[in-house]
């Protein structure tokens, strides 16, 4: 028995970690669902939620009580089997590749030495998910879905894998903790030195998520829901975590590689020392927010309810603000770590957002042909440029700034060239039958 | 696959080549626009053939007209394009009353034309909202649903109802305008030129839109003409043909507006056409506020209508194209026969012409493009 | 201890959905336990501290290779094949002399057992991914180069061969 | 520490599957699978060799037999497509003619 015990003990942190984020990343989905309807609303001209809560507060755990009462179809050709287990891959893969990441200094399952290819090789097992549910739902709609997806996602995974290539070269480190370090050792992040390889990242990973522009495995007016048309209940709420849980790894990784992860902006300027505050202040501003929200609601239960928001937000500003103080015990890197880095996701995350919002819906060749006569040459093109960038940064002794501005011109130029021929292309196919 | 089969008519869908499946589309699907069901001759994700079924809304419009008195008839027009329910009814006002010999006085015809040309606006605004959602873009439908709201404000202020409105009477109209009824007018039409710039700022250069409407559903003049659509369909491809101009009815005679015309009729040029056609709405609404003039609101007709017998055709300019109403009378209180020429139902017959050689995701784009109204192509 | 542990659970993985892959009548069923497999397969690298490999079994073999196999899989209609017959003639004959030739294997190791029982001793491979690299790219660049030059003809010969009839 | 032999049992196992895989199935994508299976089991022999002496060798090779595998496999599945397309079946004994 203490032999266990001790065997575990070096396990326990992860462990712990690990318990945490299964049992939060449920109800993180299911909230950032309600904001991303929220934003939707908003833009919208409409209140989104309403109801459940005040202002809709309590709309996902509504959301996810529904979805788990419901009755439990699988089609009558279905293959069973398999219909159980493609969501179960999903979510599957989604959380596993959460365990490579680190929310903080602190707050790291594992700091791998492969840690990034780690993470693309297991959310590129998601594809699974989606591929198998789609073929035994035995119908049209769902295989057209999933057949969709999968050609996306391994048309896309390239340009992204490229673009993380770029940071990589930057990093000279697979870890994703050290990438950070490095930056802040640099004193920059990556997206301002590999601005192109940061957009070719936003743009191949909101593909790879399924989102719209390129939501076209899940478009509602073609194929009513790609894959998932089949699915209810809580086999269906599964593939959305994993979409969900999927925005939010893209999202990290972003983070992680060019957002600078847990350091919060300028970190080692100390004349900006007062963003140390922010954090503690945004809460505060969030808990006044709901304070003053509160008697305007028109039940009882939810002005207190609105009043319990503002205490928890109070308290988070109160951890978050008390390493400031010195109070013992509490970490200042980790918590303001874990705050900067989840505040750069969601940002990254409300991007997603405000495109699906915005935009259209791409066709399926339009997709294809942007990832690959645009977006993956682009990524090749950057990476050679970083390295170009490097080596004269390093061998010839050009200033760094100068170095990385020339490349990043010159690629933006093959960018530019690129995008005028492809429209040419565009144009001729027009003309004839395309 | 240069084929034979490919070019063969609809009914040998069932001849199929290797790589060649049937997709039937509807008559459930979110995007048919009601109970459409469309079967697809797909050659990997490119439409090769394509088949309307219809009548899933059959309700006998035509037949019910025949047991009715013209009166009581007039509330059923409203259910066929119920997007576009006034523009309905004028028509099937006016045929009455040519066929009475009878004509609605002055004050009604510029009421009336202020009604339908709002309803023009509604009509345009649904279909652009759910167009545009059609190919994926979630927000335009809110922003034009809000300003169709305010059109249907005005509609349940002047007679009650907002959506089958059955706001004009058999020689005229039954309702006196209401308080404020020009000055809501005005305010909506002032405010409405800035919501169509915020429209056109979401889609009209956007790269994507640009290229899932350019070049798509191309439909040429001379296919236009020889298929019989009318309507924005029609002006897309570059014919210059409004019934508002050529065979001017209601008040459309005392006004100054544009006919606007595409040039490649693809659904590209007929989105920019509906766009100018609401602006120019707008304009006719502004002109004719300015200037209703007072008056008896309904001809004398009596209350009791019976024509004389003979038959009369009269179709006017709604939204979606011409709609025409062709009506024989034996003498009595009913109808001996209602024919309805519905724009949807003639333009849709243009699906096949411009949906082959497509791609699926393009054929929800094109039903949308038609503008269609099941109630109106099964009626 | 953990050592022994993964080591099995993984080879018995292994062995177990093998056999599953070749017995299965659906393919789609196969093809699930062959990725079960290569994963752990994958999972005894990760055991042998070959972290590398293990990352390029994942990124390459699962999600790469088996994606094409499913997406084929898909593309070839499956229905009839489910009612075929699934074994050829010669089973009987192919599985004895497999078994032969297994045995014969077998039986190799185990006389060569003084060399191959010794343990694998933790030899110089950290760290692995940069070591990978250098040998990579040193020693063996010119079978680099070969390699990507029998990728590029085996996708060149892959478009050939799937684009419909010119 | 497991002994080498025992990563060269396992292999063992995997290769003798896939063979009998290849030898005894009628559907060409199960025997490709099988193949994969095969190239597999030689890959933990070489990487459990790799191991044992030391040296890093033995996983470079292993990558070159997944790039193989990569290969075949892309070259192999187009050959099904292009078979399927004209002949409507997967089975390896009805691909008895070299040319059709």
């Amino acid at each position: 028995m203490r032999e266990l015990i001790e065997f575990f003990r070096p396990h326990l942190l992860p462990l712990l970690y690990a318990l945490v984020i299964v049992a939060v990343l449920p109800l993180i989905a299911g909230y950032v669902v309600l904001v991303e309807r929220k934003v939707m609303a908003d833009m919208q001209a409409r209140l989104g939620p309403m109801r459940v809560g005040p202002h809709g507060l309590l709309q996902p755990i509504a959301d996810a009580v529904k979805l788990l009462l419901k009755e439990d179809i699988i089609p009558e050709n279905a293959d069973v089997w398999i219909f159980w287990l493609a969501p179960l891959l999903s979510v599957t893969a989604g959380m596993l590749a959460l365990s490579a990441l680190p929310f903080g200094p602190a707050f790291q399952i594992a700091d791998l030495n492969i840690g990034l290819l780690f993470i693309v090789g297991i959310s590129s097992m998601g594809i699974f998910g989606i591929v198998l549910g789609g073929w035994a739902s035995n119908s049209h709609y769902s295989l057209l879905g999933a057949l969709r997806s999968s050609a996306q996602l391994v048309s896309y995974e390239t340009a992204a894998g490229m673009a993380l290539v770029s940071a990589l070269l930057l990093a000279g480190t697979l870890s994703m903790a050290t990438i950070v370090r490095v930056q802040e050792h640099k004193g920059v992040w990556f997206v301002f030195v590999a601005p192109i390889a940061f957009f070719t990242y936003l743009v191949a990973s909101i593909a790879e998520t399924n989102r719209a522009p390129f939501d076209l495995p899940e478009a509602e007016s073609e194929l009513v829901a790609g894959y998932m048309t089949e699915y209810s209940g809580f086999r269906w709420a599964l593939y959305f975590l994993a979409e969900y849980t999927n925005m939010i790894v893209v999202g990290s990784i972003a983070t992680v590689m060019f957002l600078g992860g847990w350091l919060r902006p300028f970190p080692n300027v100390h004349a900006l020392d007062f963003f140390d505050y922010v954090p503690a202040v945004l809460m505060l501003a969030v808990a006044g927010y709901c304070l003053w929200r509160a008697p305007k609601q028109p039940v009882t239960v939810q002005k207190l309810f609105l009043v319990a928001v503002a205490g928890l937000c109070a308290l988070v500003a109160a951890i978050l603000a008390a390493p400031l103080f010195g109070v013992p015990y509490l970490s200042k890197a980790a918590l303001h770590g874990g705050f900067w880095f989840l505040l750069k996701v969601f940002l990254y995350i409300y991007v997603f957002m405000w495109l699906r919002f915005t935009f259209p819906r791409y066709r399926f060749d339009q997709l294809m042909r942007l990832g690959w006569h645009f977006l993956i040459p682009v990524s090749i093109v950057n990476v050679m440029g970083i390295g170009v960038a490097l080596v004269l940064h390093r061998q010839f002794g050009w200033a760094k700034w100068l170095a990385f501005l020339v490349t990043t011109v010159g690629t933006l130029a093959v960018a530019g060239y690129l995008a005028a021929t492809d429209e040419r292309h565009e144009t001729a196919m027009v003309g004839g039958d395309a | 696959m240069a084929d034979t089969r490919t070019t063969l008519p609809n009914t040998e869908m069932t001849v199929l080549g290797a790589d060649e499946i049937i997709l039937n589309m509807g008559p459930q699907h979110p995007s048919t626009h009601g109970v459409l069901r469309v079967k697809l001759k797909l050659d990997g994700e490119k439409v090769v053939g394509s088949e309307c079924i219809i009548g899933y809304l059959h309700r006998g419009v035509e037949k019910i007209a025949e047991h009715r008195s013209y009166q009581q008839f007039a509330p059923y027009v409203d259910r066929m394009d119920y997007v576009a329910a006034v523009s309905n009814g004028l028509g099937y006002c006016e045929a009455i009353e040519k066929l009475l010999g009878a004509e609605a006085p002055p004050r009604a015809r510029v009421v009336r034309t202020i009604l339908t040309e709002l309803q023009r606006i509604v009509s345009h605004l649904f279909w652009l909202g759910t167009h545009a959602l059609d190919i994926g873009a979630l927000t335009p439908l809110f922003y034009c649903l809000r300003e169709r709201e305010e059109i249907l404000k005005i509609f349940e202020k002047y007679c009650g109802a907002r959506l089958t409105t059955h706001a004009f009477r058999i020689g005229g109209l039954q309702y006196e305008t209401y308080d404020g009824f020009e000055m809501e007018v005005e305010r909506f039409c002032n405010d409405f030129a800035h919501k169509i710039d915020e429209y056109e700022a979401l889609l009209t250069e956007n790269r994507i839109w640009l290229g899932r409407t350019k070049g798509v559903g191309v439909l040429s003049a001379a296919d236009a003409i020889a298929f019989g659509v009318s309507g924005p369909v029609l002006r897309a491809s570059g014919v210059k043909w409004d019934i508002r101009k050529a065979m001017p009815y209601a008040a459309y005679d005392q006004y100054k507006f544009e006919i606007p015309t595409g040039q490649n009729g693809d659904t590209y040029d007929r989105y920019l056409v509906r766009m100018e056609e609401m602006r120019q709405s707008r304009l006719i609404c502004l002109q004719a506020i300015e200037n209703i003039p007072t008056g008896p609101i309904m001809a004398r007709i009596g209350k009791v209508l019976k024509p004389p017998p003979g038959e009369v055709y009269h179709s006017i300019e709604a939204p979606k194209g011409e709609i025409g109403y062709y009506v024989v009378s034996d003498g009595t209180t009913q109808p001996y026969r209602v024919r309805v020429r519905p724009p949807s139902f003639i333009n849709l017959q243009a699906f096949d012409k411009m949906v082959r050689g497509h791609l699926v995701a393009d054929v929800v784009a094109i039903i949308g493009t038609i503008d269609i109204v099941l109630g109106e192509v099964d009626r | 201890m953990l050592d022994k542990v993964v080591f099995y659970f993984f080879a018995g993985l292994a062995v177990l959905s093998a056999i599953l892959v070749v017995t299965r009548r659906n393919v789609v069923h196969s093809a699930i336990f062959l990725i079960t497999a290569l994963l752990a397969t994958a999972g005894i690298f990760l055991q042998l501290h070959a972290e590398f490999l293990f990352a390029v079994q994942i990124i390459l073999y699962v999600g790469g290779i088996m994606v094409l196999f499913i997406f084929v899989i898909m593309l070839v209609n499956l229905d009839v094949a489910l009612h075929q017959v699934q074994f050829n003639r010669q089973t009987l004959l192919a599985l004895l002399l497999t078994l032969a030739l297994a045995a014969q294997l077998g039986l190799g190791l185990r006389l060569g057992r003084s060399v191959m029982f010794a343990p694998a001793r933790p030899g110089p491979l950290e760290p692995n991914t940069e070591l990978v690299g250098r040998t990579l790219f040193q020693n063996y660049m010119l079978p680099f180069e070969i390699a990507s030059i029998l990728l590029l003809v085996a996708m060149i010969g892959a478009v050939v061969m799937a684009k419909k009839k010119v | 520490m497991i002994p080498t032999s025992h990563y060269l049992f396992l292999s063992l196992a995997l290769f003798t599957i896939g063979v009998i895989g290849v030898l005894t199935r009628r559907n060409v994508i199960i025997i490709l699978m099988s193949i994969e299976l095969i190239l597999n089991a030689v890959n933990i022999n070489l990487i459990a060799f790799s191991r044992m002496f030391g040296s890093v060798d033995g996983q470079i090779f292993a990558l070159f037999v997944i790039t193989d595998a990569a290969a075949e496999a892309a070259v192999g599945l187009g050959i099904i497509i292009a078979f399927f397309r004209n002949r409507e079946t997967v089975l390896a004994d009805e691909m008895d003619i070299l040319k059709w």
